[in-house]
């Protein structure tokens, strides 16, 4: 009898999982991105490949020192305004996506960009010199720094927004 | 209890001989921070029943064993908690660089196990009267102690000739 | 294959029968659930519902190696775990691939500098087909490292002979 | 009268099995050494070490604000409670206020994290006995979880949010509407979970009764978090030693009572984060309607030197308690620090508690446990 009663029980329960599992599928939404044609909408803040503007960029290089892997490498050469960077290498092999170096950077040359669809086959071409290899490919999907996702006294105190304005 | 209650009632106990000193950390300046009580190393294991088993103090649970590598000697420290009077307790212990040695609380809490272990393998103290004490986190054929401040990062070459 | 495989110069009929052996080699490849760490929780995103890896044919995670096509490395291969990772492969049947998801499993990662019991990249002890950049990737560049492999199978040569570095 | 001979025990061969490094229920990369007889366990011991990261010598090489992005990569599924674990080590430290709203910003996302993190151990728990579908309607929830945090900082998985006196980045107002859309309906998919796992007859039986620890024993072997108060030890830092904005907000702390069959066994574990969720649904509810107006993230010095001094600072994590232990000697980067990761004292139990316990009960118990590896090894 006691195992009548557990078969009957444990018929029972499933049964009524498996109702849970029908009943999201006839009123629940399909919620499956189908990537390569249709692609989910990213947040302002997307952490996407990190990419820098050479031509904006000074070569402070306040972004290698706080960089907590050492994955940005620093060149530059003159004085004052005419100061310019002669070698500004990524390494993605490194990099940690962490978001630091874009948070010091003074000037809006480094973006983590929205780009996520870059794969590579050759693990040397992971090393990016951005002066020798300029960013084109990516500039169509940079968020424009200073733009606001959202009205403008939602975004008040934004790091974002206020590292624009600086 | 107050940290410094637990001092006094672990020097009434035990005396000057056991019980070395009440430490505040940090200074007056900018403040201070945990203290924690120096105990002498080989009587260790008798002070932590004493610790676990008396009503006042009752310290039932090992929080966490750690060894630190300072320039003359090795300590090992121990974070306890009591679940009933709710209070914390930090105790030191030192030993010598030449042949660190300390004994073990396997048998006061048996939460120690895995904590002497690990600070075993990274820092390089032994810990008496531990029943397993080998590598647990390294590979067996790991050659030295990583968390000392002399340790140099093996190549990878030399890793691949020790057979990892 | 055995005896068939790389004995034959360009033609219609083999290059035919390459295409479809190709075919179905990339539509069909049967990743391993092979998880050391962080990306390994991606890993499980991208086979479950909301990315659902199943749409290019991957998404029959076997737990043995002997069943499967695809290691994914997905996270920090340690020294300790280096040797294991070596043994999988060989276990695996051909045509085996890898892809290594990740920084971690790339070259290290955030571990490069300090890490001591961290390998460099798991290339130093099996072949990879394709690194996917991230820490931890996304689901969907972990998909775009799929497509990235199944054009590279695409373009496997089957019966058909190797081309030879000259020809090349 | 002849008395029958007792008929012999069925008696299988000694044999060592190693189960994992690669095994689908280890959760990770853990190897557990089964000394077997039959399909008994006599013994099982837990093999660690797979996925050492050397986390502590790094966090005696880089400066404090940069280890974050390392804590993140801790405990993975519970980076942002990692991450405030060690921000309020370093604030303890170097005494820096932190402003109120980003105290309740950080309650926020770790609440989320919470669920976020709980939904996983609920998930994998069912496909550890073989329950497929869970894992699904779970992994669903937990997209969205993962789709209000990504919107906050951007990150899926490892999200580096925190820094230390604050957070990263202002909350914005569509990140708690989507906060508050998903409490809206979250409670009922909850139910329908219970209803499709928790309360499964099968299910109760491969979780009940099994891999029970006493709370003395648990206590004895170190155990915090829901694995502590599965045993009956009614105890949570966020209402006991409170820290942050805890004091304020009105919570209940789920305790294991052995609903179906003893206090501690695996289904109590299960149990009790199932009902954490809903306790960080209060909880989060609390923080949306409360939260105030302010700054974000307080000034600290860019290079930080905190006083010569040492701390040890814990927080309750899904997980159970982590623990930092900063020793600092006045420089840039900390002259010791050391973790006290909740699932490598949790784990160390594993072998006292599977003495003759069958292979697929050591499974359940292992599923039970729920932990992150990467924090074991650290």
């Amino acid at each position: 009898m006691n195992i009548l009663s557990e078969v009957w029980s444990g018929f029972t329960t499933t049964l009524k999982g498996m109702w849970v599992t029908g009943r999201e599928y006839l009123t629940g939404k399909p919620i499956t991105v189908q990537y390569p044609y249709t692609k989910r909408e990213m947040p302002y803040r997307f952490r996407g490949m990190l990419v820098n503007d050479v031509s904006i960029c000074n070569g402070c290089t306040k972004c290698s020192r706080v960089c907590p892997v050492n994955c940005i490498e620093i060149e530059a050469e003159g004085k004052g305004k005419e100061r310019h960077v002669t070698k500004w290498v990524l390494n993605y092999q490194k990099c940690c996506w962490c978001e630091l170096c874009v948070e010091v950077c003074p000037d809006t040359s480094l973006l983590m960009s929205h780009d996520y669809e870059t794969v590579f086959t050759d693990r040397n071409k992971m090393i990016r010199d951005f002066v020798a290899d300029p960013i084109p490919p990516f500039t169509d999907v940079n968020p424009k720094p200073g733009t606001n996702p959202y009205p403008k006294k939602e975004n008040e105190g934004d790091s974002e927004s206020g590292r624009a304005a600086a | 209890m107050e940290h410094i209650e637990i001092f006094n009632r672990l020097r009434q106990q035990f005396g000057e001989e056991v019980v070395l000193e009440h430490v505040v950390t940090g200074d007056e300046a900018k403040g201070f921070r945990d203290p924690y009580i120096l105990l002498k190393t080989e009587s260790l294991a008798e002070v932590a029943r004493f610790l676990k088993d008396d009503e006042a103090l009752a310290f039932d649970m090992l929080h966490c064993i750690s060894g630190v590598d300072w320039p003359e000697y090795f300590e090992s420290v121990y974070h306890l908690f009591s679940f009933k009077h709710r209070h914390m307790a930090t105790l030191k212990v030192r030993t010598s660089k030449d042949d660190p040695k300390v004994p073990s609380v396997t048998s006061v809490w048996p939460a120690a196990d895995w904590h002497e272990r690990e600070s075993y393998d990274l820092v390089g103290i032994r810990y008496e009267g531990h029943p397993d004490l080998t590598r647990i986190l390294l590979p067996e054929e790991w050659e030295g102690h990583p968390l000392r401040k002399d340790y140099e990062t093996p190549t990878h070459e030399h890793l691949r000739e020790l057979g990892l | 294959m055995g005896a068939l495989e790389g004995k034959f110069e360009d033609g219609v009929i083999v290059t035919s029968v390459d295409a479809l052996f190709n075919w179905a080699r990339l539509s069909s490849i049967w990743p391993m659930t092979f998880g050391l760490a962080c990306c390994a929780i991606e890993m499980m995103h991208t086979a479950a519902c909301r990315f659902d890896l199943d749409r290019f044919g991957a998404g029959v995670f076997r737990a043995t190696p002997r069943q499967s096509d695809l290691m994914i490395v997905a996270g920090t291969v340690t020294y300790k775990m280096a040797k294991r990772i070596k043994l999988l492969y060989d276990q695996m049947p051909e045509p085996r691939y890898v892809i290594a998801m990740g920084s971690c499993a790339i070259g290290g990662g955030p571990y490069y500098e300090h890490g001591y019991h961290v390998v460099k990249g798991v290339d130093l002890y099996i072949p990879v087909d394709v690194y996917v950049p991230g820490c931890p990737p996304h689901p969907e560049t972990l998909m775009a490292g799929l497509i990235e492999l199944q054009e590279k199978i695409r373009q496997d040569r089957v019966l058909r002979r190797k081309k030879t570095v000259d020809a090349a | 009268m002849v008395i029958p001979a007792q008929p012999k025990p069925l008696q299988g061969e000694p044999m060592v099995i190693y189960m994992g490094p690669q095994h689908p229920s280890t959760h990770g990369v853990l190897q557990v050494e089964l000394h077997t007889d039959g399909e008994i366990v006599n013994r099982a011991i837990p093999r660690i070490g797979f996925l050492h990261r050397c986390k502590e010598k790094i966090g005696e090489s880089v400066p404090y604000d940069a280890y974050v992005p390392y804590t993140d990569r801790m405990d993975y599924l519970a980076a942002m409670n990692t991450n405030w674990a060690w921000a309020s080590a370093v604030e303890k430290l170097a005494a820096i206020e932190v402003p109120e709203r980003a105290e309740y910003i950080r309650v926020y996302v770790a609440e989320f994290n919470r669920i976020a993190s709980h939904l996983v151990a609920l998930a994998t728990y069912g496909l550890d006995l073989g329950a497929w579908t869970p894992l699904l309607h779970a992994f669903r929830e937990r997209e969205s979880v993962l789709d209000i945090l990504e919107e906050l900082s951007g990150g899926r998985l490892c999200f580096g949010y925190m820094r230390i006196g604050g957070v990263a980045n202002d909350i914005t107002p569509r990140s708690i509407e989507m906060g508050k859309a998903f409490l809206k309906q979250f409670r009922a998919k909850l139910d329908s979970l219970n209803e499709l796992l928790s309360f499964n007859h099968i299910f109760i039986r491969r979780a009940a009764n099994i891999g029970v620890i006493p709370g003395e024993q648990a206590i004895a072997y170190g155990m915090t978090g829901p694995m502590l108060r599965a045993s009956g030890v009614d105890w949570d830092m966020r209402r006991d030693e409170p820290y942050s904005i805890y004091p304020k907000l009105n919570f209940d702390v789920p305790v294991g009572q052995g609903l179906k069959g003893k206090t501690g066994d695996n289904w109590d574990r299960y149990w009790v984060r199932v009902q954490e969720m809903y306790e960080s649904m209060k909880i989060l509810e609390q923080v949306i309607d409360g939260l105030p107006e302010g700054e974000f993230r307080a000034k600290v010095p860019a290079i930080l030197r905190p006083p010569a001094a040492e701390v040890y600072c814990r927080q309750e994590c899904p997980r159970g308690e982590v623990a930092f232990y900063l020793i600092s000697d006045g420089g840039k980067t900390p002259y010791r620090m050391k973790v006290r990761g909740p699932s490598f004292c949790n784990l160390s139990i594993l072998e006292t508690i599977s003495k003759d316990m069958l292979i697929a009960d050591l499974v359940s118990t292992l599923g039970s446990f729920d932990i992150v590896m990467g924090e074991v090894d650290r």
